[in-house]
């Protein structure tokens, strides 16, 4: 067989990626607005291994398991309200100090 | 006229699509963290999502890989293309990284992902003994959330968390304009 | 589908002769491009008749020179199209630019899959059918808001930021109507709802009640500024924004919006008849499942598609257009509430019907849905 | 009537208030006119079913006793329930009618007389919270449930005396009031903890068999009644904690009315009688001493007060003296009738002085009135006949039963203390009349107060003339009809050897009737005499007396005598400690402390040398290596977060190749 049959190993893999990007994402970044991005991609890629460990449960189990997946509900949920808080911060530092460079957000002063 | 000689790749569609997708998901996730316009970073995003809408998509998650869509695509990454355009004026978002710091990232994320890969690989997952159809799950969802012994309260909670920071944000973003 | 394909295998032998695999794989393919070339024509039509109303509208004749009553003139402006030059500006972000019309068009064209088109005519039979039109037309905001900020141009910048919020504003009443018909049909599966309107033209949702009927005009009124139609055309209002979005736009990849534009009507003329207006229902009751039924029934969705979007082009060519204010205005505090409100009334219909009257009588089972 | 029935007029009799308050304090604002319709709705509803309960108890007749419940309120312990209930007996049925009439005239008479007043709203929230915490302890069955109402009369008591908050004199008023009070409550508890210790529970039946078993030993069953007595003379003003009640009128009028005439200052009584079964006889004897004291020397005060209300006040100081007189030389039910009729014409009077007080504008000096007769007559007249009931004019008003009853008792047990109560109601119809006339007749003294007087809307006459012909008709009327029950358990008679039966009581023995009825007659006739037909010579008359009255207008130095046994003391106390602090802990302390310096610069010199030495060495190596470190400290999340990643990526990595 030229390609393994898909497993739940693949699954965990590209939400290991995934993660790993955000990571990457988060830890490189200067804008606020891309590690805003970072952490979307972490949280999908948590997502994933939920989604997956709930369908391979599933077919251990032979009826549906849907925690995982209300989870995953759960956690769009939390992103939509902090993508949107953390927008409305953003523009608010933008109007303030005209850039929005983490490295240089680093005085309690606006 | 028999046709028979051509391969039945009818079993490997799935594979292919999964490969296909992961594939996109990565490789747009990739992109997104290293991408040097902002603008960009948030497509390659938008990408990913759908690469991780078609992979719930796959494990049976209708509801889920839709509510993605809907989410994420339609609504979370609409909100990050604002925040780009509105914050577009100055240098930072060409995101002229500091090379140090993006090598010293890289690296510990590719290493993290490798030691990441070698948990996984080496960990055996109980597996079901044959691969049944994926059950619907969307009426389960549902009752699931409004069913007081399960999901009821939390879904009220989510609720209310989301009325707060439709507040929130519309009140920071108010005094945005009274400056 | 896959019913279809396993009666074809049976009935025609050298299908059955083939891999099972081989057959789904072709199958699927020869299934998408008949809906591509079945809603590519009919949005074609659909700009021939909206052009010829708007000219009987306006005391003019509109096309009618290529093929009989010009019914063929969509042929010859694509043709025209794509012989345009192909201009890409210079300030473009060139990978976005490019992206773009194609995103818009999957938005428009990917819904289609789910929605049947006669009774068991749906490519994609799947139970959140709704669910997945609803989440796929939000795609192309994205597709839109990339051609505008793509094309460095303050008039598509402008007219894309006004058409994302436009659109993610309205979705919501869209939804939330939606919704209702919902609560009233008990599934989402789009073969589903309409088969449940099957029956006498009362079955259908549209009639089942006042919140229903409201429901329909709030649904039809928000597709109308989802759709960017005239009253609600501010993206793209020529007098202030030269064209919105797709200013920068030409030849083949103004075609594709042009294209998705309008197939992106006939999906909320024909979702919105699947909802609301019974589907394939004549109005009277007749056997779907024969096949002559089946053919039937896509004609009668088909009338009633055309007599939907006519509609909608005689509202674009009857009234001015609003300003950004009341569009908003309109949405959050009209629609919004009104929809909301509706829900909740269908809600109480259902629980009514089905505590207080029992949906084994012929009223209540008209009252609570099913 | 069943007695599910009785118990659900009960509840509805508490939740009306309650509801009232609830919804009053919450949305009064928002109401029309501010809510004060609602609140005369549910106090009016409480009224009715009172009215309905107190039909029925007369029915009953003297037998009438019902209890509901008892409720568990509490499990303290697995064998020890605390309980709440209720208790409906002709005591109860009459201090419901009492509270809730009163407390509904008060309501519809503030709805004018509070007209205007910024926290308008409030004050109803706070009467309608006043009547529920009265009813909740009329309606107790425990000592425990009945010192929860006790206690939220207190406060509220506190809120609304203090109601004009924004003025320091009511503020101190109220903060006397309550502390007052609370040194009274000091004996309210001490008497709880002895009787539930000793019997095991709170009920009043248990307590009086117990108390008539002799299960409760003797001082501490003394100790208990005192303690009781105590807790009353704090609620009712009786000497020597009588000093916040004149204070309290700085009040509204209303407030006056309702907690100084006729429902709080009542508890203290209501106290007592409710537990005369288990009092002993010492405990009565000081009762009916106190009272006779209180009821002489209150009223030898407000002879020489000027202020309206003040010499109600005093008044009803004096008048409260003589129900825990008739309830101390065993005359019962004349004391506690006496608190009833007292309640309706002391009611009457303090409303009067309030319609004078707005028709006045707000004048309370009784030297700047005087014939106000003929621009508020129908104030004049109704405060006429409260004048009358209390001093006693025979046959027609309520005050000659009750007060009759009070010292044809007296006069069985000890002359003494008749005298004094004979003494005191001649002093009671002299300086009413004085009142009287001093406000209403004669020439006006201040031109520009009677000028602008007026007579006040129908929202306060109204009440005004309710409360008249109640206080006509009540004496005749319950005096031969509504005969309240004797506790059940000890009679009082057992108590006091040489008390009269209660057939004596009633009986109007002729000598102290008609000395009664002279006493009254005569201190009217006087006090006319002096102050209206004789004026003249008036001053003539005070000249000799002054000391007297100088003893008297300064309240015989009460205040003062506080002010110097307690209050200074107390602060020379704190003077003292302070001193002490200042002196003797404080040198104390700097002793150390300089023993510490000395110490320290042994050392010091020691330190510089030697430790400084290696200190400095250690702190230059920490500086060097916090200049490297503090480069981390950045406070930027992301460093960290990069840090602490690689750190872990890095462990990983290790732990796997090795």
């Amino acid at each position: 067989m030229l390609l393994a049959a898909v497993g739940l190993n693949h699954y965990l893999l590209v939400g290991a990626a995934l993660f790993c990007a955000g990571l990457v994402a988060v830890m490189s970044r200067r804008n606020a607005v891309a590690i805003l991005i970072g952490i979307e991609l972490m949280l999908n890629a948590a997502n994933i291994n939920l989604v997956a460990f709930d369908h391979f449960r599933a077919q251990i189990d032979g009826q549906p398991v849907i925690d995982g997946q209300l989870f995953v509900l759960f956690v769009l949920v939390i992103a939509a309200a902090e993508a949107a808080v953390a927008l409305a911060l953003i523009l608010n530092v933008f109007d303030t100090r005209d850039r929005i460079d983490v490295d240089e957000l680093d005085t309690l002063k606006g | 006229m028999s046709l028979a000689f051509l391969p039945d790749l009818s079993g490997l569609i799935p594979e292919l699509i999964f490969y296909g997708l992961a594939a996109m998901t990565v490789l747009a996730a990739i992109g997104a963290a290293v991408a040097p316009k902002i603008v960009h970073a948030a497509f390659g995003l938008m990408a990913a999502f759908f690469g991780v809408a078609g992979l719930y998509a796959m494990l049976g998650a209708d509801f889920v890989a839709f509510s993605q869509i809907i989410v994420y695509v339609g609504g979370i990454l609409v909100l990050l293309v604002f925040g780009v355009l509105l914050t577009a004026r100055t240098e930072a978002s060409l995101g002229l990284e500091r090379p140090l710091r993006r090598a010293f990232a890289l690296t510990t994320g590719a290493v993290l992902f490798f030691v990441l890969a070698i948990a996984i690989d080496s960990t055996t997952f109980p597996a079901a003994t044959e691969a049944s159809e994926p059950l619907p799950t969307t009426s389960a969802i549902g009752h699931a959330f409004l069913d007081p012994e399960k999901m009821l309260i939390p879904f009220e909670v989510a609720s209310v968390l989301l009325l707060a920071a439709l507040i929130g944000a519309a009140y920071l973003a108010r005094r945005r304009r009274s400056s | 589908m896959q019913i279809w394909l396993d009666e074809l295998r049976g009935s025609v032998g050298w299908i059955g002769d083939l891999p099972a695999g081989f057959v789904y794989t072709i199958g699927i393919v020869v299934v998408c491009k008949i809906i591509l070339v079945y809603a590519s024509l009919l949005a074609g039509e659909t700009v021939w008749l909206e052009r010829r109303i708007s000219g009987r509208m306006q005391a003019r004749i509109g096309p009618n020179r290529v093929g009989p009553q010009g019914l063929l003139q969509f042929l010859a402006d694509g043709v025209k199209l794509l012989s345009k030059e192909d201009i890409i500006p210079k300030t473009a972000d060139k990978p976005i630019f490019l992206l773009a019309p194609i995103i818009v068009f999957v938005g428009a064209f990917a819904a289609f899959a789910v929605i049947p088109f006669g009774h068991g005519l749906a490519a994609a039979d799947m139970n959140v059918g709704l669910f997945v039109v609803l989440s796929l037309t939000s795609i192309e905001v994205v597709g839109i808001i990339m051609a505008g900020w793509a094309s460095n141009s303050k008039w598509a910048v402008l007219g894309a930021m006004r058409e994302v919020a436009q659109m993610i504003s309205y979705e919501l009443p869209l939804g939330i109507s939606a919704l209702g018909v919902v609560i009233l049909a008990g599934t989402m599966n789009l073969g589903d709802i309409a088969d449940q309107q099957q029956g006498g033209f009362w079955n259908w949702y549209v009639f089942r009640g006042p919140f229903a009927f409201a429901s329909f005009f709030i649904f039809f009124t928000a597709a109308l500024a989802a759709l960017k139609r005239a009253p609600f055309d501010l993206p793209e209002a020529e007098s202030e924004l030269v064209a919105g979005f797709h200013t920068e736009y030409t030849g083949f990849r103004f075609a594709v919006f042009f294209l998705a534009e309008y197939s992106a009507m006939i999906l909320f003329a024909m979702l919105t008849a699947v909802l609301f207006l019974g589907g394939w229902s004549p109005g009277f009751p007749i056997d779907f499942d024969s096949g002559w039924g089946r053919w039937a029934g896509v004609l009668v969705l088909f009338l009633k598609t055309i007599f939907l979007l006519s509609v909608m082009i005689w509202i674009r060519w009857s009234l001015p257009r609003f300003r950004i204010d009341r569009v908003m205005y309109l949405c959050y505090k009209v629609l919004l509430p009104l929809s909301i409100f509706c829900v909740v009334g269908l809600a109480v219909q259902v629980l009514i019907a089905i505590a207080g009257i029992g949906t084994d009588s012929a009223f209540g089972a008209w009252l609570g849905g099913m | 009537m069943s007695d599910a029935t009785l118990q659900t007029l009960c509840f509805v009799v508490l939740a009306a208030p309650l509801l009232g308050f609830a919804l009053q304090y919450t949305l009064g604002r928002r109401l029309a006119k501010g809510g004060d319709l609602l609140t005369i709705g549910a106090i009016g509803a409480s009224l009715v079913c009172s009215l309905l309960i107190a039909y029925e108890a007369l029915q009953g007749g003297a037998e009438f006793t019902k209890t509901f419940g008892p409720w568990t309120w509490l499990q303290v312990s697995e064998t020890s329930t605390w309980t709440i209930g209720i208790t409906l007996d002709g005591l109860t049925a009459v201090m419901l009618v009492v509270v809730t009439l009163v407390s509904f005239l008060v309501h519809v008479f503030s709805t004018a007389y509070m007209k205007g007043d910024p926290k308008y709203g409030l004050f109803f929230a706070w009467l309608q919270l006043f009547s529920f915490s009265m009813l909740v302890l009329v309606l107790a069955n425990n000592l425990l449930h009945l010192f929860m109402g006790w206690e939220l009369v207190g406060l509220c008591s506190y809120k609304l005396i203090g109601f004009w908050s924004e003025k320091p004199a009511p503020c101190n008023a109220a903060r006397k009031a309550f502390i007052t009070t609370r040194i009274g409550d000091l004996g309210m508890m001490l008497a709880i903890c002895i009787l539930g210790g000793a019997v095991g529970s709170f009920e009043f039946e248990a307590i009086f068999a117990a108390a008539a078993r002799g299960d409760i030993a003797e001082p501490w069953l003394l100790l208990a009644g005192l303690g009781l007595f105590m807790a009353a003379a704090g609620k009712s003003a009786q000497l020597p904690l009588h000093v916040w009640l004149p204070d309290a009128m700085e009040g509204p009028t209303p407030v006056s009315a309702l907690i100084h005439a006729a429902t709080m200052v009542a508890a203290g009584v209501y106290l007592i009688g409710r537990m005369a079964p288990m009092l002993t006889p010492d405990v009565m004897v000081v009762i009916a001493t106190v009272g006779a004291m209180t009821a002489l020397v209150a009223g030898l005060i407000a002879m020489a007060q000027n202020d309206i209300k003040r010499v109600l006040a005093y008044s009803t100081v004096s008048q409260l003296g003589y129900m825990f007189l008739g309830l101390g030389v065993g005359a019962w039910h004349a004391g506690l009738f006496h608190l009833t009729t007292h309640a309706f014409f002391k009611a009457l009077m303090f409303l009067g002085s309030g319609s004078v007080i707005h028709g006045c504008h707000h004048e309370q000096d009784m030297r700047k009135m005087g014939g106000l007769r003929k621009k508020m007559p129908i104030t004049a007249w109704t405060f006429l006949i409260g004048v009358l009931a209390i001093a006693g004019v025979p046959w027609i008003t309520s005050g000659f039963y009750s007060k009759d009853g009070i010292l044809s008792g007296a006069y069985g047990v000890n002359p003494l203390l008749f005298w004094i109560g004979l003494g005191g109601a001649v002093l009671t119809a002299f300086y009413m009349m004085r009142l009287y006339v001093m406000t209403f007749e004669g020439e006006p003294r201040d031109a520009q107060v009677h000028d602008h007087a007026h007579e006040s809307p129908k929202a306060m006459t109204v009440p005004l003339i309710v409360l008249a012909a109640l206080t006509l008709i009540i004496g005749p009327l319950a005096w031969h009809t509504l005969m309240l029950a004797p506790p059940t358990g000890v009679e009082p008679a057992a108590l006091w050897a040489t008390l009269q039966s209660l057939e004596a009581e009633h009986h109007h023995a002729g000598t102290v009737m008609w000395m009664a009825i002279a006493a009254g007659i005569g201190g009217l006739l006087l006090g006319w005499l002096v102050f209206h037909t004789r004026r003249e010579k008036l001053a003539a008359l005070k000249a000799p007396l002054a000391p007297l009255e100088n003893a008297f207008a300064n309240k015989f130095w009460f205040d003062e005598l506080y002010d110097a046994v307690l209050i200074r003391p107390a602060y020379a106390l704190g003077r003292a400690f302070k001193v002490l602090d200042e002196r003797v802990v404080d040198g104390l302390v700097n002793l150390v402390g300089r023993g510490g310096v000395t110490t320290g610069d042994v050392s010091g010199a020691h330190d510089r040398g030697v430790v400084d030495g290696l200190v400095r060495a250690i702190g230059h190596a920490c500086q060097r290596l916090g200049g490297v470190f503090s480069a981390l400290q950045s406070g930027r999340v992301r460093l960290y977060l990069s840090i602490s990643v690689g750190a872990l990526a890095l462990a990983l990595l290790l732990e796997h190749l090795l």
